[in-house]
């Protein structure tokens, strides 16, 4: 067995544009289309945002906004859901740190088949086109943006008395297909870039965790996605040409719908067999970057890194048996209920691990208080709330009285709706200077820093008590003024405008980043090489920002994992991978 | 230079421990391309089988009744031919189509295998005359499926939402699991052909041929669904 | 680089196109079988080898190193998981419509338009 | 430093809230204290977890604070340590799942003493079904609803004779007796939710699903839709009485079987059938009641002629402008108390005298008015 087999990128030519448009808008260099997604999800992940500014105003103040009734309300809560789920942290993470991190990472020259990454991005765009292209058609024609919630649920996905029932789910379900597409031309590459396209001495067990969550997570969404695409296709049948795959015979408002003998939880199991590993495929790749954000600025090796591994892996596996704890109230068979909850809370051991992991890395150790370090460290904190809450949600008797309230909301938003964008917040702090060869202000990222863990954590922890009162999730208004009778009390209401308002600052405070991104990149202090210290082979490009072919005519060499800091005898702190070992001794 | 199989001394464990902590690439002998492949087909197993997996639950679950495939996809042998009588009357026989369909997409399985047998010999001519034999028995594949939607949907007013036997899913599913295999071997044809095309023309030449191995790979596991709808949709 | 590949002699394929339609055929006979244990047996019997047989030799996984064989294999488990729990639960859907709704137990499909049953 | 106490003031912050925070759970009022007992577990091991590891991450970045030319520890792992970790975290997991799925056994095994209520839901309201006298549900199915038959019961079933039928959306439990809730549903998915109860279960069309529950506790509760089920959703509220036996014998007593609604169907004339069927197929059914009862929009019984306010404080006779203006035009005039949820309808103007026709029908003298409350 030869070892030292010669990678095949050496010997294959990149394509080296020549004009602008191929080098900057069709360029198949990985660095450019992960700017290019993180572009894209940036943008869409703002029109989420203020969608959900719509929703907490309407909330705390009922009634201020004309004209948004509650057919406008679940179409909001329904393109927030699915925009930030989605075409937000699944792009970014995937689309962005994965086409960013995995070829620099692993030493390779590029993606695999640079050509199909560039399509994935163009497909991933369209998709985007084909989600967003409601609201300027919601001017001109009756079409209505649909509000089944993002799950997607039918029957009433496809009946009338839900908004855009008749073409927005369409266009939603038209979206997703052309998503998955997309990420299937991405994902593909990546995994094979990490599976055969290492450079030479990288084996997986030296593969700096981020690429190992990137990995994982790709891998579950290559199988899991398949089960949305199904589901999406025959719901697209269910709707325009009258097949009854979902839909059992039902009186929708009156009318006698066509349907018969279709089974509406078929849907929820696809749904969820997809939607459970989904939520991992965010999860993961923010594991493997904060793993890396934590050991770099804590200046230490990160502590059982094999464990690490080892627990991603598991999770991986066992997310796909665990879809089910969505439907404990679904009516699904009864008995389901102790197989899914016992492997839900299989998983929080190794999930727990992690955490466990994340924790010991700060023991001993030499933090360095970056911004990057404080954004992983709020991921930790934030990360441990959710998951508690989420053991809560596992435990199928106590999910009974908590589904579909507010705990449930305050629940995904801390595990998945600020640990991973704090992940990613942490992330773009630590890479941009590798990317764009500047560093990011300090100050204002700490005020946005401050802003945005705080922020976040006030919104999202109150709402768990919401949950306890018994505040059901996707209501127009919880409050039905005086001719309702109130089933909580009004104090809760007010707890509402303090969740509402900390919404808006948080969300304002966003501007901040923003303005950050875009001064920085012409005005930033020049960045070095290697601003943090870092091992890992990103760090080690001849260029920064780090050329077409990331490296010269020679690939690096490892000879060590990415987490040799603070090795004893030596002079600096850290050891990069390619430093060889007799050197280190 | 790389071994094509573990070295037989190993356990299947050590071998596997082995080409997964090593280096550069964990698939051994694999070139990117097929490694691409068999990923892609890992994915596409999870579709095809999603979707039969949703035809199990609706059929089980439906009450009205399940028309009997083998008597719906049953062709009549005409009892004269250019005007020669040759039976009484017509002997309707069951699934003669769907065996006739199977039996030409397994040849078509069986020119694929001996194309990539002929591409690692370098032997260009007989890659693309067997690819384009490939090709074309797939489009008969096709055609002869577009035969039998016409006869379902013509003959026995079968439609996805319509189905005067019995269980309206019973069209659903069957226009739309073989309609995903049919664009599958549309697909698989048009791919085939493109790759012949390109070999005749000599792009691959400074290659190992494997091009024709991976289009192999995607052929075979159209074949190799058909084998489920086959036994699943047709037989049970 | 020239040496990597699948290289197999032809006759190998010859037979095992061969029993693909040996196996087909068998397949397709069971349609003369009656209803019952057996014949689902030998449908997914005759299934299961086929497909083994493709996968195995035409797609050449037979010769491919076990790295790739369980990275390829493994996976589907899931929807082993999945197919199961589907199963229990359609059952138990099913069970609901006949106890709750009504619905016949086991109806016997109407005739096609056009031609007679034969069997 | 700052940061080291800002991540201890939020652990520790979130710990205070949980204690001064005035939002709990309702009190309970069924047998279902077994949840609230697996909660308060779950509470106890995941609250521990969470201190523990909040304040030492915040101890540690206070500490190990960055010291230029220190070098942190280098210690790759620690077998031990992370196995006693795992296999702490396991004792806390099983701690936590053994007393939930006791419960869960209990909650998926109905007790054979459980009477059966049926509960109906429909875009965006509640009816309830009793077995009756037989103990012995009829058959009912979505294909055979009609006006007249809105449960879908089958034609010429024995037992359904005696069901009994509650359109209202108020029901009435006698206390501690175990109910086993058979939950149906008309078109979409709904989720039958009483708080104080604990319990809930989605309604599914296409299957029966099913929960049980022990009442301990006399009073009026609320009855919420845990389930997104299109525009109307927050507003499909229905009312559960806990009562005791003698004044649910009086209820069940007022109550109309099946038999009984058949026999007393009132005869509409044509042109009203007609508007009842324009109405019914555009879905105004799922606001408007036609038993007095106050869903989304008012109550079409006795609407017809009568004065009603608006809310900005005038007041007009329900005559034939104001019908054609609030089907057109809904949020040209709003009614005192409701808010401008009906979306416009296009109608022809025979479509319109057609349902004026339905609305003149629906004046009822008041004796008549089908009202089960008026029974207390
Ligand atoms: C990033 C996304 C993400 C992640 C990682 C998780 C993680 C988990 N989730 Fe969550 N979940 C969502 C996103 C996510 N979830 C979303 C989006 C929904 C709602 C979808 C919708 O309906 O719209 C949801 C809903 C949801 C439900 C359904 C609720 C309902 O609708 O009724 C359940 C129920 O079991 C659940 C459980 C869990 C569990 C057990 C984990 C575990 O993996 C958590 C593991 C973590 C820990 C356990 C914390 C760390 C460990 C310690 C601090 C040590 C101490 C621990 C012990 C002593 C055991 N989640
Ligand atoms: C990643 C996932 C994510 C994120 C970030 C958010 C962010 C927010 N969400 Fe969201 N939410 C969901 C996922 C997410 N949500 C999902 C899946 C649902 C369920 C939908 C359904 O029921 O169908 C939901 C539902 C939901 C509800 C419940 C509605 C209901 O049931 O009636 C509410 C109510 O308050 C809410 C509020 C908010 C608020 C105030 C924010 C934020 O504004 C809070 C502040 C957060 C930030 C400020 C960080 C945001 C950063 C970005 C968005 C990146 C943009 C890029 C740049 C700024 C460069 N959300
Ligand atoms: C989504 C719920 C909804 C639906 C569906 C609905 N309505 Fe309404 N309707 C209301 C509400 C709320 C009001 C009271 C507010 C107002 O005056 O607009 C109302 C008021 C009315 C009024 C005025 C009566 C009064 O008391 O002031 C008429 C007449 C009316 N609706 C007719 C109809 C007809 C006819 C249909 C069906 C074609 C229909 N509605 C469907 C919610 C609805
Ligand atoms: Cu009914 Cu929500
Ligand atoms: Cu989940």
């Amino acid at each position: 067995m030869a070892t030292a087999e010669i990678p095949y990128q050496e010997t294959v030519p990149l394509h080296h544009p020549k004009t602008w448009l191929g080098k900057y808008v069709f360029s198949q260099d990985h660095k450019v289309i992960a700017v290019q997604y993180g572009i894209t999800a940036m943008a869409v992940g703002l029109v989420a945002l203020v969608l959900s500014w719509l929703m907490r105003i309407q909330l705390a103040f009922p009634g201020l906004l004309e004209g948004f009734g509650p057919d406008e309300y679940l179409s909001a809560i329904t393109m927030h859901g699915m925009i930030m789920v989605i075409y937000l942290l699944t792009a970014f993470l995937l689309g962005a740190f994965g086409n960013f991190c995995v070829p620099l990472m692993c030493g390779a020259r590029d993606m695999v088949f640079p050509f199909v990454n560039m399509l994935s991005y163009w497909v991933y765009l369209i998709s985007v086109i084909l989600l967003l292209v409601v609201y300027p058609l919601m001017l001109f024609t009756d079409v209505a943006p649909t509000g089944a919630g993002w799950t997607l649920y039918p029957p009433q996905t496809i009946t009338a008395g839900t908004p855009g029932a008749d073409w927005g789910i369409v266009l939603m379900l038209a979206s997703l297909a052309i998503f998955i597409v997309a990420f299937t031309m991405g994902g593909l590459n990546y995994i094979t870039t990490i599976l055969q396209a290492r450079t030479r001495g990288m084996t997986l067990m030296r593969m700096p965790l981020t690429v190992w969550g990137i990995f994982i997570a790709t891998f579950l969404g290559l199988i899991a996605f398949p089960a949305l695409f199904v589901s999406a296709v025959m719901m697209l049948l269910d709707r325009l040409i009258g097949t009854s795959f979902f839909m059992p015979a039902i009186v929708s408002l009156g009318q006698k719908l066509e349907y018969s003998g279709g089974q509406p939880l078929l849907f929820q199991h696809l749904f969820w067999f997809f939607g459970h590993p989904e939520v991992y495929i965010v999860a993961l790749p923010a594991f493997g970057v904060v793993s890396d954000l934590i050991s770099v600025h804590a200046r230490k090796n990160i502590f059982g890194y094999r464990m690490m591994v080892w627990a991603i892996v598991a999770i991986g596996i066992l997310s796909l048996i665990v879809w089910a704890h969505h439907m404990y109230v679904a009516g699904m068979h009864p008995y389901f209920g102790f197989f899914f909850a016992t492997t839900t809370l299989i998983i929080a051991v190794p999930t727990a691990i992690k955490v466990y992991n994340w924790t010991l890395t700060l023991w001993r150790a030499n933090i360095k208080l970056t911004v990057p370090m404080l954004f992983a460290l709020s991921f930790v904190l934030t990360f441990i709330m959710g998951g508690i809450t989420g053991l809560f949600l596992g435990n199928v008797i106590i999910d009974i009285p908590l589904s579909d309230t507010y705990f449930v909301v305050a629940h995904f938003h801390m595990v998945m709706g600020v640990s991973p964008i704090l992940a990613i917040f942490g992330g773009i702090y630590h890479w941009y200077p590798k990317l764009t060869g500047r560093m990011l202000n300090d100050t204002v990222g700490k005020i946005h820093f401050y802003f945005t863990f705080i922020g976040t954590y006030v919104i999202y922890f109150p709402m768990h008590y919401l949950g306890f009162v018994g505040v059901p999730r996707r209501y127009y208004e919880t409050a039905l003024g005086g001719t309702f009778p109130d089933f909580y009390p009004p104090s809760a209401h007010y707890l509402n405008i303090f969740i509402t308002i900390a919404a808006l600052v948080v969300g304002i405070a966003q501007l901040l980043f923003i303005y950050n991104l875009v001064h920085s990149y012409f005005k930033g202090e020049k960045a070095s090489d290697n601003p943090w210290g870092a091992n890992s082979l990103e760090w080690r490009t001849p260029q920064t920002p780090p050329s077409h072919g990331n490296w010269d005519e020679r690939l690096p060499t490892v000879h060590r994992w990415a987490y040799d800091f603070g090795v004893p005898g030596h002079d600096t702190d850290h050891v990069p991978q390619d430093v060889p070992r007799k050197e280190s001794a | 230079m790389t071994e094509t199989t573990a070295p037989g001394n190993e356990s299947i464990f050590t071998a596997t421990a082995r080409d997964w902590s090593s280096d550069v690439t964990t698939f051994k002998g694999v070139p990117w391309g097929k490694a691409m492949m068999w990923i892609f087909l890992v994915s596409d197993t999870f579709i095809f089988t999603c979707f039969l997996v949703s035809y199990m639950t609706v059929r089980m679950t439906v009450t009205d009744p399940w028309p009997n495939p083998s008597e719906v996809f049953a062709l009549a042998i005409p009892n004269e031919l250019f005007g020669l009588q040759f039976f009484e009357s017509s002997i309707p026989v069951p699934l003669l189509l769907i065996a006739i369909m199977t039996f030409v997409l397994i040849s078509s399985s069986g020119t694929m295998a001996m194309a990539v047998n002929m591409g690692y010999q370098r032997n260009k001519k007989g890659v693309v005359l067997l690819m384009v034999a490939t090709a074309l028995l797939g489009m008969t594949f096709v055609g002869m499926q577009i035969f039998e939607w016409s006869k379902l949907i013509i003959d026995e007013e079968v439609a996805a939402w319509q189905n005067p036997m019995g269980a309206a899913q019973f069209g659903s599913f069957f226009f739309m699991v073989t309609g995903f295999h049919g664009l599958h071997v549309s697909a698989g044809v048009a791919y085939l052909l493109i790759v012949a095309w390109r070999v005749g023309r000599g792009h691959y030449d400074h290659t190992n041929f494997e091009i024709v191995e991976i289009t192999g790979l995607y052929w075979h596991f159209v074949d190799l669904v058909w084998v489920f709808i086959f036994a699943l949709f047709y037989l049970w | 680089m020239a040496t990597e590949g699948q290289q197999h002699p032809i006759k190998i394929y010859l037979l095992v196109w061969g029993l693909l339609f040996a196996f087909s055929a068998i397949s397709y006979a069971s349609d003369y079988l009656d209803d019952g244990v057996f014949r689902t047996s030998v449908i997914l019997l005759f299934m299961i080898l086929k497909a083994a047989a493709i996968v195995a030799v035409f797609m050449h996984m037979q010769w491919e190193r076990y790295a790739l064989i369980f990275a390829i294999l493994l996976p589907p488990l899931a929807l082993m998981v999945l197919m199961t729990l589907m199963a229990i639960e359609a059952d138990y859907a099913w069970a609901t419509r006949v106890e709750y709704m009504g619905e016949p137990i086991a109806p016997e499909p109407k005739p096609p338009p056009t031609h007679k049953p034969h069997h | 430093m700052l940061v080291a106490l800002i991540l201890l003031a939020v652990v520790l912050g979130s710990v205070a809230f949980n204690f001064l925070s005035p939002w709990t759970f309702l009190e309970l009022g069924s047998n279902w204290a077994l949840i609230d007992f697996t909660v308060l577990v779950t509470f106890v091991i995941c609250g521990v977890a969470f201190v523990i590891l909040g304040v030492y991450m915040a101890w540690w970045v206070y500490k190990y604070k960055y010291v230029p030319g220190r070098l942190s520890e280098y210690e790759p792992e620690n077998p031990k340590l992370e196995a006693r970790l795992t296999i702490v975290t396991t004792i806390g997991v099983v701690v936590m799942l053994a007393p939930g799925l006791v419960a869960w056994d209990q909650y998926v095994r109905v007790p054979p003493d459980a009477t059966e209520l049926e509960v109906n839901s429909e875009q965006w309201k509640w009816s309830y079904r009793l077995p009756g006298e037989d103990g012995i549900f009829g058959h009912a199915h979505n294909k055979y609803i009609t006006f007249e038959n809105p449960m879908g019961i089958m034609e010429g079933d024995p037992y359904a004779e005696d069901d009994i039928i509650i359109t209202s959306q108020t029901v009435k439990i006698p206390i501690d007796r175990k109910v086993k809730v058979l939950l149906r549903s008309k078109d979409v998915l709904h989720d039958f939710w009483v708080p104080e109860i604990r319990a809930k279960m989605d309604s599914v069309p296409g299957m029966v699903t099913y929960f049980w529950f022990q009442p301990t506790l006399l009073g009026e509760f609320d009855i919420l839709c845990a389930e997104l089920c299109g525009r109307g959703h927050h507003t499909m509220r229905g009312e559960m009485h806990v009562v005791s036996l003698d004044e649910y014998e009086t209820w069940l007593d007022a109550q109309v079987t099946w038999a009984e609604m058949k026999a007393g169907a009132i005869p509409l004339s044509p042109e009203a059938m007609q508007g009842r069927s324009v109405a019914e197929s555009n879905g105004c059914f799922a606001c408007h009641s036609l038993d007095g009862t106050r869903m989304v929009g008012p109550t079409w019984t006795n609407l017809w002629g009568s004065t009603v306010q608006m809310d900005d404080g005038t007041s007009l006779v329900v005559d034939e402008a104001y019908v054609r203006e609030s089907i057109a035009e809904p949020g040209a005039k709003i009614r005192e108390g409701y808010s401008s949820e009906m979306t416009p309808y296009e109608f022809s103007d025979e479509d319109i005298a057609s349902v004026i026709d339905f609305l003149k029908s629906q004046i009822q003298e008041e004796e008549q008015v089908e009202q089960p409350e008026s029974v207390e």
